[in-house]
């Protein structure tokens, strides 16, 4: 049971959980979690942060969370531990000192001596924060050369590019392509009336034979229905034209080429 | 405050508003964002004097002021300077997709991207000897597999492919959006590619020994 | 050529060189540019001296040199004033601890905050090129260690980390130091920590020098 409450553990139950999705985080008042308040809290005691009294601190802590529970009854987890952590460490500070330590436990002063120290921690680099913050910056206190001077630029093999750009671009292309649906294309057909309207056009020409290729139409290569397609509609269009005896095909043998031309009734009647 | 100091103040008010600004300033410009009463002109001559002859001198171009190089510097300026290229888009991208699937063939660099590969992509990763060929996959066509380079690992400072920020790191660096499919996973790059044939450097291909022979001895 | 001339025109092709230059430049960019022999050393010192108390300075950022305008007259740059990005607390708090702390995981920072990082702090350093991949650590999981970049340097306008306003006196106070007792030896950012792998083993200058200029030229 104590190992749980180790000040280094009592975080990460709620942050586990949340591993897979969004880190929850449930802003009470401006708190971003219980370390906040407890440092907050802290400061109001006024005195070094290493000085603290964890009594008075634990108090002031459990009265905070009840409050935010009163108005807030989603209370953050984190926050819910902190305050059981607590009121287990006043518990023990409280407690008189048994005459032989359990082994497994480690003595509470030190334990609320390791939080006094990790608020001094957070409180330095909130500090450092500030510091930063408030210091001269470029481009908002301290400027460089508004015109810098050209200097003639040979490319190199040199390139830019660092492993976060690397991992952006990976991603962005995995989830576009989680995203991609596969969507054929319709091929385009050549239709068959407008193959045979063309035949019609073209028949008073044909009074000799003409192999089928050289009547389809080329097509383009890009756009448009394929070669394939005009040669089938062609081929389809001119059977109904031979059945109807305006035209007349031959093909000599089986895969061989096939050859059309205008019947010629009357001529050759 | 005293005469001089107050010109003392004005030219290095002058100083930084030419260093800083992006071109020439009139006089009406400078005078508009001095405090009032500053006197330009008198602080303007200082400053000419001050610089002259030094290695940046205040110039007086089309009735505005800067600072300009010295001339007899031009020599300096005028070095040339090795800019690192900058990855197109396709290329980040293409390059971004060897690294995580290697070894990987260009057709499933394009089933990845959802776009043909130009073939400029790839020569400009491989020119660069970020990419290079790694082998052949053992299926038809016997397609080339491509990988990255000890350079690449060099640029990007990792000492081997399982130094590749896997997904922990992405999840970590906010890049993993919450609407990804559950299966979603990265792949491990280091994983030994069971149907790869090696390309056999020394030997490259008997059709080029062959000819580097014939070459030789004639 | 007598030595003082010799040593001023040094000073003059220094001034000009950074004059025009739009990022700074170490000492080893200007000893390459300038004729061989030149003592950059001693015209370097020369011009801080010149230039001390003007509205433009020499000052040196992130182990370069770089005119700056002075920073009590931030006032007048109104006009120059980019609208920087404001950085949310958390974000804030996050880059300290990294700057402070350097190398440091994910874990150690979370641990110090006593909150998960959230989406939003992180990438939001790492796109801004404050932060950086540095290496692993040799522990289990090898997690990814974060640093500050050159650029951080820059925009803060720190010389190097142990520049960073506080350092001494935190790292007396034992608040540096990411183990609890507080008499622990206290890591120099500077230094490879003992427990990291390099992310590049011999040159890992090279990758902090690149994301300066990176930096610089955008």
């Amino acid at each position: 049971m104590s190992a749980g409450f180790q000040p280094s553990l009592d975080f990460n139950a709620a942050a586990t959980a949340a591993e897979d999705g969004e880190a929850l985080i449930i802003d009470v008042d401006g708190y971003e979690g219980p370390l906040h308040v407890l440092l907050a809290l802290a400061r109001s005691q006024k005195v070094d942060l290493l000085q603290l009294s964890i009594l008075k601190l634990a108090d002031q802590y459990l009265a905070f969370v009840q409050d935010a529970r009163h108005l807030r009854f989603s209370l953050a987890a984190d926050y819910l531990v902190m305050a059981a952590w607590l009121a287990y460490l006043k518990s023990r500070l409280l407690l008189p000192k048994a005459e032989q330590p359990r082994p497994e436990e480690a003595p509470a002063e030190e334990i609320a001596a390791r939080l006094a120290f990790r608020l001094a921690k957070l409180e330095a680099m909130r500090e450092a924060a500030e510091r930063l913050r408030t210091g001269p910056q470029l481009r908002r206190e301290v400027f460089g050369r508004g015109d810098p001077q050209a200097i003639r630029i040979i490319p190199s093999n040199a390139f830019e590019g660092d492993l976060y750009a690397l991992m952006s671009a990976y991603i962005g292309q995995r989830a576009k392509e989680s995203q991609r649906s596969y969507r054929p294309a319709p091929p385009v057909a050549y239709p068959l009336e407008d193959a045979r309207d063309r035949l019609r056009r073209l028949l008073p020409d044909m009074d000799r034979w003409t192999p089928l290729a050289g009547v389809a139409p080329a097509g383009t290569p890009t756009a448009g229905p394929s070669r394939a397609s005009y040669v089938a509609s062609t081929l389809s269009a001119s059977l109904e034209l031979v059945r109807e005896g305006e035209m007349e095909a031959r093909q000599l043998e089986a895969f061989a080429d096939i050859y059309l031309r205008a019947r010629k009734s009357e001529a050759t009647a | 405050m005293s005469y001089p100091e107050h010109r003392f103040e004005t030219t290095r008010e002058i100083e930084a508003l030419l260093f800083a600004a992006a071109g020439p300033l009139t006089e009406a410009e400078i005078v508009k964002r001095l405090p009032e009463g500053s006197d330009v002109v008198g602080a303007l001559a200082d400053l000419s004097l001050r610089y002259a002859g030094r290695g940046v001198v205040l110039a007086y171009v089309a009735n505005a002021w800067r600072f300009q190089t010295a001339d007899d510097l031009a020599w300096l300026m005028t070095q040339e300077r090795e800019e690192p290229r900058r990855l197109s888009k396709a290329a980040q991208e293409t390059l971004a997709i060897i690294a995580y699937h290697q070894p990987v063939t260009r057709a499933e660099i394009e089933a990845v991207r959802g776009v043909q590969a130009s073939r400029g992509t790839l020569d400009v990763l491989l020119e660069l000897r970020l990419v290079r060929m790694r082998g052949r996959r053992r299926s038809p066509g016997r397609p080339v597999t491509y990988g990255t380079t000890d350079s690449f690992l060099e640029h990007y400072g990792l000492s081997n492919l399982s130094d590749l920020p896997g997904m922990a790191e992405m999840k970590t660096a906010g890049l993993l959006s919450l609407d990804l499919p559950a299966d979603f996973a990265v792949p491990d790059p280091n994983a030994l590619a069971l149907d790869e044939d090696p390309l056999e450097p020394d030997a490259p291909e008997f059709h080029v020994d062959f000819i580097g022979e014939d070459a030789a001895s004639t």
